[in-house]
């Protein structure tokens, strides 16, 4: 009970933030920024006004909402999966990464914008090519974070294993992920929200429902509120999904904050 | 069972190992002393294989050492990094047995033994960084003890225990040495401790380091931490290895053939020479 | 012409005298119906009036909106469809101070490949369309053509992709059929081999003026010489764009990448020197209509009468 | 002459992929009209360097993200610092930036165009609040994985905790935090380009509108080329400025093992 | 200088400390010997305000220890985690003088000075991880030295150096002891150092930890490495220290009642007792 009143006690700025926000556009009128409440209104009728039994979903929710969030959630997996092990896999084989890490800055630096068109040719329409963005997109800060992560792991970490002949999968699963695991989770965390913005991007080309198919018909009517609702519900999601990180990310790393006697 | 000769180790243009030449039979137990810096842990990884010498040659079992030989262990001297803190102590000491085959079961009842022999059975489910200092040395011991390697290497592995622990894994090693007829070679500062469980106590001079002293140690076996430091011959070797292990500090091994005494330690320093001249000491005659 | 409201012409004009403000910047889009403004540019028709142009590429008026609200962008050219738009948005008044382009044969239509199943309008009949914005010209266009051979809106999938990538979307299948403008659909016939299922501008929409260059009713209303003087200014060179075809080609390629060869060869709409307010309700009766837009704009809201 | 024998396998990496792609298309495998030959695109790629509009064009591109890239690295290195060392600072503002983090940059470009006058400078504020985050993030995750015996040596010699983050958690967080930077470079330029793409203004982003309002795919593609080799010029760039700073953190890790 | 009272500490359910009374004199060199992971380093992190004990009182000068008290160093246990890689050697010396102010070339000479000390001139401008482990651990050693602090705390400082090395620095500490008049705590594992250098030399018991011993040593000053350790009273109390160290290890501190002889490390381990009835061992009758 204390504890769920001292976490909440923790979201203080929330409202801080909000009834800034609220003054500020009540005072500055822009059309562009509707205030808060406006936009909260429009979120509850947009999304969220529906029937209890579809949990207060609207249709439009159902439409546009839950293909956007499948999306993400298997892309983001699928994205981390890959770059975890590419990652390691080139963290731990100088001539790999040799050989790829050009080919690797080059790709991650190229806008998703320019390349999307490109998959799309050879994915079609739908949910293969947004699975394929939001995996090209999330997975560069994985993929960097899990490579440097696996090169620098302790020298002594890898004697160790050398003088007890502890078979390379082993090393691999029990020693360089465990110790790469700090940076890795660092990728992961900047993934989450990065996976949120490649879901959008990737619903702007292409696509037919989606939050960010939703967005780009609400910008080319200028809805305005209906924009910022967008907006809101993405950083609701993102407050979300990092709470449900950093859950599972307590679990995984309990070892390293007990060694590193954080909190 | 390890065949050293003429190796050299330089790190960039600092020369740390000036032509070691070193034999060590199947089951023997060596000891290494040497001042400090003078080039004993490089020497270790050149024989582990985890350090490529600039010269010379290393062969364990007749195979020259390229990459880590099979079977064999290494106590670190840094222990504390050894260690992995994302496992327990039970799973860091159980790791490596892997490589031995078994089920989990026997790997399990294994850890649990080597770390029951250390005195730490009550740390099997704790980590790394819970432990003190000494603990987690006695935990990088047990995880060599525990698998059984053909040879084993330890670099200063009782530095941080109390003199009670320290004889008691000293008999341990012992111990294990006797029923499993492993190679060890061990590294130590503590001289009564070289002469106590070494077969031989080799003499490192000061870096570039040569071997400037190899002592047969003849003390009545098995050894026993009162009987065997009341015997006047481990009086008299550790008074010489001490002497060696001075001249070479203060210059050369000259000294080291001034007849030997008891209470070395309580030795004025040997006049200053020039280590390029001095001739490395002769094996003692005891042997 | 037509009238427009009183607030516009509140101040008397004093013919000739200094402007309210002499450097604008003004929001080009890199595609032809822009060549005016860089005719009357090149032939120093704006330096004439006193007037000091400078050009920023712009894609569309709805991500730059803000600019245009704050006075970042003084004018900009946009299509009918998208002034009418923000004006049903409610988010500006924006008006039209000169119109650009009107609808020729062959300047937009929906383009199958040459060995497509889709033979006629009506086979598009739960196809997928590809557009380059969405609730825009191109939805509103077909949708009107749609409805002559007896299909819905809803009977079609509009899906948004820029025009650049929409040949090779066709070519790899990825959509059925691609609203096109100029230049690619010439690009879509020499490449692909590609054939106009649907002439967008024909029927219902011949002549449908496409674009103008606006700006806010606050603006004219602050700045009522200097809108006149740019109307002078690019009036003369819609005159040269209406007649001249040589000039068009010559200048296109100059603040576009089309090449000179593409340039010459494909069809451009017709540059008219009117505004005309009963022309532009076609299109915001269109728009209503295929309710792209809540309410029924009155189009003669949406101009600024130009003055002498 | 390892730094060669890198450069070396790098080059023989990225020949390798032309080529598979170059065969790829000249056996039809890939269409060339949807993806154009390698060799194409290099032509243009090659072509594109003499022309001065987009060279002038680059260079806009490049000093914007710069700018924001050194600007974020101002802000959210100390941001980083301060939630990293007092919890009360990062439990207070995590919610804040866990809400602001998931926003893509392209939906606040109407705030960041209202907010500042010039185009140029929209870009720059929203090159900033993205390229932030991985930084903010590397910065909190590299403040946790310094040593606490470190920080304590430190604090036993009676260095307020202002000097211990300066002078060890800095330090020791500081490969990670180059981790970040890399990342916040490579996201500094995505994000210029796209805001260039849509707002317009200067740079890249407009030279492809530009050509593909022309058609030009094969201009398109060559420019998209080129930001990618800007991308990953700047890589390594930064990544030779950390091998020279950190020479310690190699050494303790066994790099090149395995 | 430093006062304990009930100074309790655990670690979640463990037991560390298990009320700790303790007071060193301003000047005073008191050395804490104790078996392995009784909880030595606990009480010195306790007194250099790195840790909050759950129960008990430090003060130090007087004041309670909330944070670090100033004017403090401590050599750590770990050493090689203590230096910071991306420093040189001797910045990493110098490094705390900055807190003393003065300018960087009196700093700098201050930092010379105490390599030199600790033997290790010549590594001034290498990188830690360029060192043996021996030779890290004199950098810590100079570090604090160089410091000059009213209070230092040094845990196991001499473990990892040969032995001849290790009685320099131990005359190092006392020599620099003698003319800062400093206040230390020292904690070692080696009897005959702690009764060599120390005024007074502390007992723990094993975990949760008691002061189960307090001997003053009444040494002639200044001491001899020769000299002293031939002292009848040396030998006696290194005795004394070793049988009171011992039985608390094997079970309660009542052995320590037995007369003191020489070679306590060649007597029987006494009979096992219930270490909770057991009583602490009251203070050495030399004292
Ligand atoms: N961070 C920790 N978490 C849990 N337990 C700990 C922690 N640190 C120490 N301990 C426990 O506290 C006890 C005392 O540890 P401490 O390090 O003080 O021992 P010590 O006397 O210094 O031993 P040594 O001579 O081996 O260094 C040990 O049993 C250890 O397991
Ligand atoms: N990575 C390195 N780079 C450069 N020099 C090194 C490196 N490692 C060791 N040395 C140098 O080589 C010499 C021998 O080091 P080594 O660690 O073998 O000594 P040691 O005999 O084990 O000493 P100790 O007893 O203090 O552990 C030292 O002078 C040290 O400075
Ligand atoms: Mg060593
Ligand atoms: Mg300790």
């Amino acid at each position: 009970m204390k504890t769920i009143v001292s976490r909440i006690a923790w979201l203080w700025i929330l409202p801080v933030v909000l009834v800034a926000w609220e003054v500020s556009t009540r005072a500055a009128q822009a059309v562009y920024f509707p205030p808060p409440s406006v936009i909260l209104a429009r979120l509850h009728e947009l999304w969220f006004s529906g029937p209890a039994a579809h949990v207060f979903l609207t249709d439009e929710a159902a439409h546009h909402l839950l293909p956007s969030l499948g999306r993400l959630v298997a892309g983001w997996a699928g994205a981390c999966l890959v770059a975890i092990a590419a990652g390691i896999a080139l963290g731990r084989s100088a001539v790999l990464c040799d050989v790829f890490s050009p080919l690797i800055h080059f790709f991650r630096s190229v806008p998703p914008p320019l390349l999307i068109p490109i998959f799309m040719t050879m994915t079609g329409i739908g949910t293969p090519l947004q699975l394929t963005a939001i995996v090209f997109g999330v997975s560069w800060p994985v993929l960097l974070n899990s490579l440097d992560g696996a090169r620098y792991v302790d020298r002594q970490y890898l004697e160790t294993c050398e003088v007890f002949g502890i078979s390379r999968f082993r090393r691999l699963t029990r020693v360089i992920l465990p110790a790469a695991s700090p940076k890795i989770f660092a990728g992961l965390r900047i993934s989450v929200a990065l996976a949120l913005i490649m879901m959008i991007l990737s619903e702007f080309i292409g696509s037919t429902e989606g939050i960010g198919y939703r967005m780009l018909v609400a910008q080319s009517e200028l809805d305005v509120p209906t924009m910022w609702t967008a907006i809101v519900l993405l950083g609701i999601l993102g407050f979300v999904l990092n709470a449900a990180f950093l859950r599972f990310e307590r679990h995984v790393l309990t070892w390293h904050r007990g060694a590193r006697k954080t909190d | 069972m390890l065949e050293i000769s003429d190796l050299t180790h330089s790190y960039g243009a600092y020369q740390a190992l000036g032509g070691v030449n070193l034999t060590v039979a199947e089951g023997e137990l060596v000891c290494v002393v040497g001042p400090s810096g003078c080039g004993k842990s490089t020497l270790l990884r050149s024989i582990g294989g985890l350090l490529r010498p600039t010269g010379g040659r290393v062969l364990v079992q007749g195979r020259p050492v390229e990459k880590v030989p099979d079977d064999l262990a290494i106590v670190f001297q840094d222990y504390s990094r050894s260690l992995f803190p994302w496992m327990t102590v039970a799973d860091n000491v159980s790791l490596p047995l892997r490589r031995r085959g078994g089920d989990r079961r026997s790997r399990d009842t294994a850890a649990m033994e080597a770390l029951e022999q250390v005195g730490l059975p009550a740390a099997a489910g704790k980590y790394p960084w819970e432990l003190s200092g000494g603990m987690q040395q006695r935990v990088a011991i047990a995880r060599a003890l525990a698998y059984k390697p053909a040879l084993m290497l330890m670099d200063e592995p009782f530095g941080s225990v109390d003199a009670q622990t320290r004889e008691d894994l000293e008999d341990l090693v012992l111990q294990v040495r006797r029923s499993s007829g492993m190679t060890i070679v061990l590294i130590t500062h503590d001289i009564d401790e070289s002469v106590y469980v070494g077969d031989r106590v080799v003499v490192l001079s000061k870096s570039p380091a040569t071997v400037v002293g190899d002592l047969r140690v003849e003390l009545p076996e098995p050894r026993d931490q009162i009987a065997t430091r009341e015997h006047p011959d481990f009086v008299h070797l550790r008074a010489e290895v001490g002497r060696l292990v001075r001249g070479m500090r203060s210059g050369g091994p000259a000294a080291a053939e001034t007849g030997a005494e008891t209470g070395a330690e309580a030795e004025a320093d040997s006049p200053e020479l020039d280590p390029a001249t001095a001739e490395p000491a002769p094996v003692a005659p005891k042997a | 012409a037509c009238g427009s409201s009183g607030t516009d012409e509140a101040k008397p004009a004093a013919g000739g005298a200094g402007l309210e403000k002499t450097k604008l910047n003004i929001g080009v889009v890199p595609v032809p119906s822009s060549a005016p403004l860089f005719i009357a540019k090149e032939k120093g028709f704006f330096k004439a009036e006193g007037l000091d142009i400078t050009t920023e590429t712009i894609q569309a008026p709805q991500p730059v909106m803000p600019k245009i609200l704050n006075g970042g962008i003084d004018a900009f050219l946009t299509s009918y469809v998208s002034l009418i738009t923000i004006t049903d948005s409610g988010m500006a008044k924006l008006k039209m101070l000169a119109e650009s382009q009107q609808g020729a044969p062959g300047v937009n239509g929906v383009m199958v490949t040459k060995d497509s199943p889709i033979k006629e309008p009506k086979d598009l009949k739960g196809k997928k369309i590809a557009v380059n914005v969405v609730k825009a010209l191109g939805e509103v266009t077909v949708s009107a053509q749609l409805k002559i051979h007896g299909l819905a809106p809803s009977d079609v999938t509009f899906v948004p992709v820029p025009f650049a990538d929409q040949l090779a979307q066709l070519k790899a299948g990825t959509v059925d059929a691609a609203w096109l403008t100029e230049p690619y659909i010439s690009a879509a016939q020499k490449d692909l081999g590609a054939r106009l299922l649907i002439d967008t501008l024909s029927g219902p929409t011949e002549n449908l003026p496409l674009d103008g260059w606006a700006t806010t009713a606050d603006w004219v209303t602050k700045y009522p010489k200097t809108a006149a003087a740019f109307q002078r200014a690019i009036g003369k060179a819609q005159q040269i764009a209406a007649t001249d075809r040589q000039e068009l080609n010559k200048v296109i390629p100059t603040f576009t990448q089309i090449p000179a060869e593409a340039a010459s060869t494909m069809a451009i709409g017709t540059f008219s020197t009117s505004l005309n307010a009963t022309r532009i309700q076609r299109v915001a009766d269109l728009l209503s209509e295929f309710q792209i837009t809540k309410s029924k704009i009155d189009a003669t809201t949406l101009v600024a009468a130009p003055s002498q | 002459m390892t730094n060669a024998r890198k450069a070396l396998r790098g080059v023989l990496g990225v020949a390798g992929f032309l080529l598979v792609m170059e065969a790829l298309g000249r056996t039809g495998i890939i269409d060339p009209y949807l993806i154009p030959l390698a060799s194409t695109i290099l032509t243009g790629a090659a072509r594109l360097l003499t022309n001065g509009e987009f060279l002038s064009q680059v260079g806009v591109t490049l000093s914007s993200c710069a700018i924001g890239l050194l600007l974020a690295v101002a802000v959210a290195v100390p941001l980083g610092m301060a939630m990293g060392t007092v919890p009360a600072v990062e439990r207070s503002l995590r919610p804040l930036v866990e809400f602001l983090r998931p926003i893509p940059s392209l939906a606040l470009l109407p705030l960041a165009m209202f907010l500042f006058l010039s185009g140029e400078q929209g870009k720059i504020a929203l090159i900033v609040y993205t390229s932030c985050w991985p930084l903010l993030i590397n910065t909190l995750y590299g403040l946790r994985d310094v040593d606490p015996l470190a920080k304590e040596t430190l604090r036993s010699f009676g260095f307020g905790s202002y000097d211990v983050v300066r002078l060890v958690s800095l330090p020791s967080a500081a490969p990670f935090i180059t981790t970040g930077v890399r990342i916040a470079a490579s996201v500094a330029l995505i994000v210029a380009v796209s805001v260039e793409l849509v707002a317009g203004g200067d740079g890249i982003g407009v030279f492809v509108t530009q050509a593909s309002s022309g058609n030009r795919r094969d201009v398109v593609l060559a420019a998209t080329l080129w930001t990618g080799v800007i991308g990953l010029l700047v890589n390594s760039l930064l990544a030779k400025a950390e091998s020279r700073l950190f020479r310690w953190h190699r050494a303790r890790a066994g790099e090149e093992a395995l």
